[in-house]
């Protein structure tokens, strides 16, 4: 059985079930308790449990980004919110020098069971300061998870995967996702970590991404289908672990591909992709991997920069089309 | 008279604060006075122009106003020269505006503009004007505060007599950059006026789940002087700042204020104005009894120094100079496509690729 | 009696701060006392063999000796339970001890064997034993805090009666993280001891050079008692803790301790002890006058509660102890190369590839 | 004329020779006037100026990184050292979101000329938190440059263009190389931004780095001499802005290439340089790129373990065999 749900209501349902079934499980987090999440995601959550299990912060992102960690630490399993994870800047040093390396540096003894979750990427003019992917900063350190889900569905079962798992895991959302509505499926719907999905089968390009941009991935399939091109979408949905099967697969089976993303490119993850593909399928390419991404720059406000800056369907149509020397 | 909250005047550590008081009105004369109900209907006037674009989709993105707190930034930017630095949070439209940004420039920067002051490129959160000291505009909370600390250790470093007024909400004083630039700006004697506009919220959270203690008493732990005024009397804002840079240009260190005030409108424009975390009765109140603007008109009319025909030729003239900043917004172009590049780097070095989208520009 | 600074008690405002004293040694019973010495005793005997093995090469890296701050480690975290939470910085050897680390887990931490209490794989500043309470062991400034303040909410999360303590030294007090984590601590009362160990230096700077304000006062921002304890009096430090530790059992919130002691080494190995940033007199007016173990001693022998041969004998029995150590360090093997990606990951998923290096493993 | 001097007193004249030049220049940082600097790299600095140019800070990385971008922002030339670029993942917000973003998001009204700099990457059994190269978090976002000296000359000559460039550079020092010796050029010794050099010339493979283990490949490239390969050394000594003439060149060469650094791998700075290889050379690859890199693991403390997870000569020469497919 099926239930057409908003991405929203997906998470949030996920966040409801998982403390549900277990009782270390806190929300903590910056407007998560008492108005309901900055983006709703916590709806309900505070009246169905309580200011224990649902909590108000201050402005800390360091601070309270460690308290999580630190309640990890000794057997809770937080769920820290950073009401976009631009702020989580801030944090990063308690990401990375204590989350991710706290099992390794005290021998195995500390495992540091937390997610940290919230939207990234660029909405809607929001300017420099509140449009960045910020995927690069995560993923870069061993000892930390990341996952983008891209629908509802993945929504759900990447968060409840997220929360069960032992480790530090950021779930990377979409703040321009929150709206769109899929069908999960019901019950104990949990998305393993790790697994990509071929989101469209094709046999000409590979299209690979990650997050919110698997939409946009999709319309510029659409757009060429219309020119005969038939493209392959892969969803990543985790980044880290990276389902290289998939993504092997996927290129040895069109020799063709481009990497969707929308954050910037020096470093982006697309260029981890096309590493990992050209070490690994070198001999099954037969064009380079082209990447569509952000503009090289911090976001501009106005609109028709800031669609400029943006990465297109038109963009991705044309890499399409270069990767198969069609223009 | 300063405004005190029952709860908070107890808890305060009352021996390193100063509490300001409200000046007789006339300390000012009648143009000076008159000057300062015309600024603070142009704060009033503009951000309500603001909101109406909004919501017809002229001006987009994140968009914060500011309105019921206008007394706060008349007061502590109209006594500072243009070449003493204002910097700020994102609800800082009036700010700019005291600081002597003109309407248009503004306006046009919310439609995302080429004649706004930022090009289009910043926005309502990232207006700028550096010629007139108004240094922006910082969409993270708190960051600015470093920054501050940055313009007044130039002001030291150069032996100028400069100050920095650092505008912050209630709610940053929990950032750790907050707490940084505050230790730094005492050991330094940084000439900083840090003024924290308690607007009782960050967002939807009153001060009170998030801070265990009174605003200006945070000022305790680095041995900075704190004041408290009361954010909604123009005069006393007004006055109180006046003699504090006096102060700060002749040495005296940073200086910590709360500044008691309150928003009358919604966090931004997609938070209800009331109802959810504060209610309806709670903002009727003090949109009844503390409207900075209606407080200074009862002042002046009790004191004849403004007739109503006066007030409202002065509403009709700010109303027509926001119009016509709308205007100008709206017949500005937007920023060209050959701009997107520009202004990442002061230096396209000889050398090496900066931009490694592949991308042509 | 405490120990008051000059300057410093000028400063202070004294109006939340209490100031701890040091109790007669008949509040002790003679096997406590002799226990309190013995302790101590190994704290310094461990670090002087691990200053000797770290100058033959056998441990390497970054290598902080606590010598001088004994009374510290004992006061604060003998009164405490098995289920309390120690955490602290880099600095940290004497206070894993304190906490029931065994001296050969430690030492072969150090040496980087796979018997050490973190395999081999932390080092010197990342001393772990969970089963104890000993949280570490870390080597970010400040970041310990925030940490602390987590087992704190745990502690109330469960409703347990537990306590933490927190170490940090003076100049961490000016960390953002240090700021944010004593705010969330008052605003919902977290059992959890924060100890500041004011050595007067961070590094090569004098604590004066960096705090505008002494640093027991930097509680007042958050509305967090704050005390005073004469970190060189173990019986001070030891009785002060006992009664404060039961009064956060039973919900007295945060607490936040400044420790007057003196570091007796260089900051690290690295570090000249003297002749630089502070001068040799200084040190050697500490050394003679203020030495936690000497004074302990001097007490004991005073009261006739201990003799010289019973000293010597102790002190020839923990030198054993710490021989052992050294020797059980020496003997444990280099962890396995097999471990090298061990530890990463506390679960290695199903699909997908976690890591990205392309070796094998 | 030519001196042999340390990459230390390199840095240290140049820092001399810059606030000599310049009044607007001074030096920040934690111990670095009364106590020389952690790593003695601001010797004498406060004597022979004052504190006024050279000036001790708390342990406030965010802050006085925050104050650097202020004062930079109202003309001042601020050289702010972090002891250690670990450090700075505190201060990274001010660094993106301040720094970068400053010029773009005031139309052009407000550049930043700032240096961060000290060294990153691992030292000698520093364990997990102080043991880690900064230079993905750096090179991500546009708007900031970044700059990786592996010699004394370049140490000297790119901390001067560092310091004279009119945005935000980060300087990324070795710590292992501060003693080390070498020529460097007498006088106002400028090296440009953006300007890769081969440190060796060879016809076979091209082995690409940055940084500390530009000496490490030129030791891997003298084994590989011994075994008959004759090894390229390009050292890119920027990052961002990028020689992408000068690694084309070298591939087009050489048609293989080895990318070494001291970083983890995923989303590290080879994998910028692969994407821009395999998209702009790829008919000219005989192999896949591959890569040298620290394992995808926290530093460990032990020595061996250190040693094992830390790229190695041999590991270099094993890169460079297989894309030769002489293995
Ligand atoms: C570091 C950071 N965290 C969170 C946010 C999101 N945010 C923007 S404004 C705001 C509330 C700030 O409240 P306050 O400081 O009281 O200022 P006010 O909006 O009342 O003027 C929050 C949480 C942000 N911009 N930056
Ligand atoms: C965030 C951060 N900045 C800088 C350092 C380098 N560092 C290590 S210890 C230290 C001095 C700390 O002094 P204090 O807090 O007084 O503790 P003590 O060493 O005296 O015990 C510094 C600057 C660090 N480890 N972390
Ligand atoms: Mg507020
Ligand atoms: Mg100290």
């Amino acid at each position: 059985m099926m239930a057409e749900i908003t991405y929203r209501e997906a998470l949030n349902q996920a966040l409801a079930e998982e403390m549900d079934r277990d009782d270390s499980v806190f929300l903590m987090g910056e407007e998560v308790a008492e108005y309901d999440g900055a983006y709703k995601v916590s709806k309900g959550l505070l009246e169905r449990f309580d200011d224990r299990r649902v909590v108000d912060t201050p402005i800390s992102e360091l601070g309270f980004a460690g308290l999580g960690v630190g309640a990890a630490m000794v057997g809770l399993r937080p769920v820290i919110e950073f009401m976009t994870f631009n702020f989580s800047l801030l944090a990063l040093d308690q990401v990375i020098n204590s989350a991710a390396k706290m099992l390794y540096m005290s021998g195995g003894q500390i495992s540091v069971p937390i997610v940290f979750r919230g939207p990234t990427g660029a909405a809607l003019q929001l300017s420099a300061q509140h449009s960045q992917a910020a995927h690069t900063w995560y993923v870069h350190a061993p000892g930390v998870k990341v996952v983008a889900p891209a629908t509802p569905a993945d929504a759900k079962g990447l968060l409840k995967a997220a929360i069960r798992d032992g480790d530090p895991v950021a779930v990377m959302e979409g703040e321009l996702l929150y709206n769109l509505k899929g069908e999960v499926p019901d019950g104990d719907h949990v998305v393993p970590l790790g697994k990509a999905e071929v989101k469209r089968e094709g046999s000409d390009v590979s299209l690979i991404t990650h997050g919110a941009p698997v939409h946009l991935a999709l319309q510029a399939a659409a757009k060429l289908e219309k020119e005969g091109v038939d493209v392959e979408v892969l969803d990543l949905r985790s980044i880290r672990p990276l389902d290289v099967d998939a993504i092997l697969e996927t290129v040895r089976k069109t020799n063709r591909a481009v990497y969707l993303e929308e954050g910037w490119p020096f470093v982006g993850v697309g260029t981890q992709i096309i590493s990992v593909i050209q070490e690994e399928a070198f001999d099954h390419l037969d064009a380079p991997v082209l990447r569509v991404t952000q503009a090289d720059i911090p976001m501009p406000y106005a609109k028709n920069l800031e669609q400029l800056a943006k990465p297109s369907a038109d963009r991705v149509v044309e890499a399409c089309n270069r990767v198969l020397y069609r223009s | 008279m300063a405004k005190t909250k029952t709860g908070e005047s107890e808890k305060t550590d009352e021996s390193d604060v100063s509490r300001a008081s409200s000046p007789p009105v006339d300390d000012f004369s009648r143009d000076e006075l008159h000057g300062f109900m015309r600024e603070m209907l142009l704060y009033r006037r503009f951000e309500e122009k603001a909101e109406e674009a909004y919501a017809i989709g002229k001006i987009g993105g994140f968009c914060h106003l500011h309105i019921g707190q206008e007394a706060v930034a008349l007061g502590f930017i109209k006594p500072l020269r243009q070449d003493d630095y204002v910097i700020s949070t994102y609800r800082e439209h009036t700010q700019a505006l005291a600081k002597g940004m003109g309407a248009k420039e503004a306006m046009a920067e919310l439609y995302g503009r080429s004649d706004g002051c930022s090009k289009g490129k910043g926005g309502s959160m990232h207006l700028f004007d550096v010629e007139k000291g108004f240094m922006g505009g910082h969409g993270i909370v708190g960051a600015q505060v470093p920054l501050a600390a940055g313009f007044g250790w130039k002001i030291r470093y150069r032996e100028e007599d400069g100050v920095c007024v650092c505008f912050l909400g209630d709610a940053a004083v929990n950032q750790g950059a907050f707490h940084e630039a505050l230790n730094m700006s005492a050991v330094w004697k940084l000439p900083v006026i840090y003024v924290v506009e308690n607007n009782e919220y960050g967002m939807g959270t009153h001060i009170e789940r998030v801070s265990a203690t009174p605003i200006v008493q945070r000022s305790c732990a680095y041995g900075i002087p704190g004041h408290v005024v009361n954010g909604q009397d123009a005069l006393e804002v007004y006055s109180f700042t006046r003699d504090l840079v006096e102060e700060v240009r002749k040495g005296a260190g940073p200086q910590f204020v709360e500044a008691q005030t309150y928003r009358f409108k919604g966090h931004s424009m997609s938070d209800p104005v009331a109802g959810t975390y504060r209610t309806r009765e709670e903002l009727d109140a003090k949109q009844k009894g503390e409207d900075p603007i209606l407080l200074l008109k009862e002042r002046l009319f009790d004191a004849d120094l403004m007739t109503q025909e006066e007030l409202e030729k002065m509403d009709a003239e700010v109303k027509a100079e926001v119009g016509e900043a709308a205007e100008f917004a709206d017949g500005s172009p937007p920023p060209s496509q050959d701009d997107l590049y520009d202004d990442v780097y002061a230096e396209l070095n000889q050398h090496g690729r900066l931009f490694l989208d592949g991308r042509e520009r």
